[in-house]
């Protein structure tokens, strides 16, 4: 089975991951996801495709401890997170972060704080690629 | 030595995702940073971030020991 | 392409369906996903089974308002709502709703909505089988 | 004729998922429901919601009309 946190340049599979997710028990009544994907216009630009820069051991060690404070602070039974870095076009996935609990609140709950921790936390950078050249994201705060 | 790494935006800037420094003695990360960011202004605009061998530092006074891995960061824009 | 509310004995596929809901625009940069499973426990009893009973076309009709009310209230791109009747066992699949938005706010935001109001709209019932003898489940308030 | 029709934990107290009660002129929901609850009370101890004709019924003094389907339920509990 694929390691629970993952920086990777190839896609992944929803089904893949979210039975990995459901594996460790079957008391999982609710699992939430995010999956961020490349958006083809941003700002008021065409983006034609996206690419990425990481602190690649850095950014793996703080998914996992991200993983870990989430497992702990929603009594989670699982949870995944799984971010590619390379060059990605409109419509690709680039993060996916699932969470398994008990009950639905808590999964919920835990997979909105995963992605804005993750945003907060994690050394990763886009730069969007458009017919004007190319930018650095410049996150909102 | 001291490891510095940039990455996206401030390596862009900076026009090298590496450089050593010379470790001196008493050498704090505040140091570290100034001595570069001297250098290289344009990119240390937009510095928000440090880690020490790849970890959040957030208290710039830590004193840096011979062979240390430090990144000077940009603003995170993944997800 | 399967339609995006559904009511349907068989398992689904997550990958499927997000590939479903992508397929509508490429400004999609978020998508909240909730997966609600069979858990083999509850309330301090082993569950064999669940198996449901449904007022079928008010439900089918129940959560294709709930898309179009979803869809309005959050400004999104697409929703999927799907959801499993028949009998299950422990691990499986019942529903499945995802959330297409240009942001990942709404449509985190709008997941959670979707399975609070499913709960509260739509003329589902669960049986759980156990050891012990069938129960109707009753909804906590 | 109004179809009257339960499910689930209702249908199960009855014994049956579908009944005929014979139309009334100016017959309203609740009249439909006193008369169902009279019959079967241990069922109607569980039922929250009403809905004619598939749609939710919030209104118990609608009036009923020839033909409508009606079904008393107990709270929902899918997903």
């Amino acid at each position: 089975m694929k390691a629970a946190v993952r920086i990777q340049q190839e896609d992944f599979s929803q089904d893949e991951e979210i039975s990995a997710l459901k594996a460790c028990s079957k008391r999982m009544g609710g699992i939430g996801t995010f999956l961020g994907c490349a958006r083809d216009f941003s700002e008021g630009r065409e983006v034609e495709q996206i690419s990425f820069d990481a602190y690649g051991s850095m950014a793996l060690s703080e998914m996992q401890k991200l993983r870990s404070d989430a497992i702990g602070k929603f009594a989670l039974l699982d949870a995944r997170i799984v971010h590619r870095i390379g060059t990605v076009s409109g419509g690709d996935n680039i993060v996916f972060i699932a969470a398994g609990a008990e009950h639905r609140v808590a999964a919920l709950e835990a997979c909105r704080w995963m992605i804005d921790e993750l945003k907060q936390r994690v050394p990763i950078w886009k730069k969007e690629i458009t017919p004007q050249g190319d930018a650095w994201v410049v996150p909102h705060p | 030595m001291i490891s510095v790494l940039f990455f996206g935006p401030v390596a862009e800037r900076i026009g090298k995702s590496a450089l050593q420094v010379e470790f001196h003695h008493t050498m704090s990360l505040q140091n570290l940073r100034d001595k570069l960011a001297a250098q290289y202004p344009q990119a240390f605009e937009i510095v928000c971030f440090a880690a020490v061998n790849g970890e959040h530092a957030r208290d710039m006074t830590i004193a840096l020991t011979d062979g240390s891995e430090v990144a000077f960061m940009a603003k995170f824009s993944g997800g």
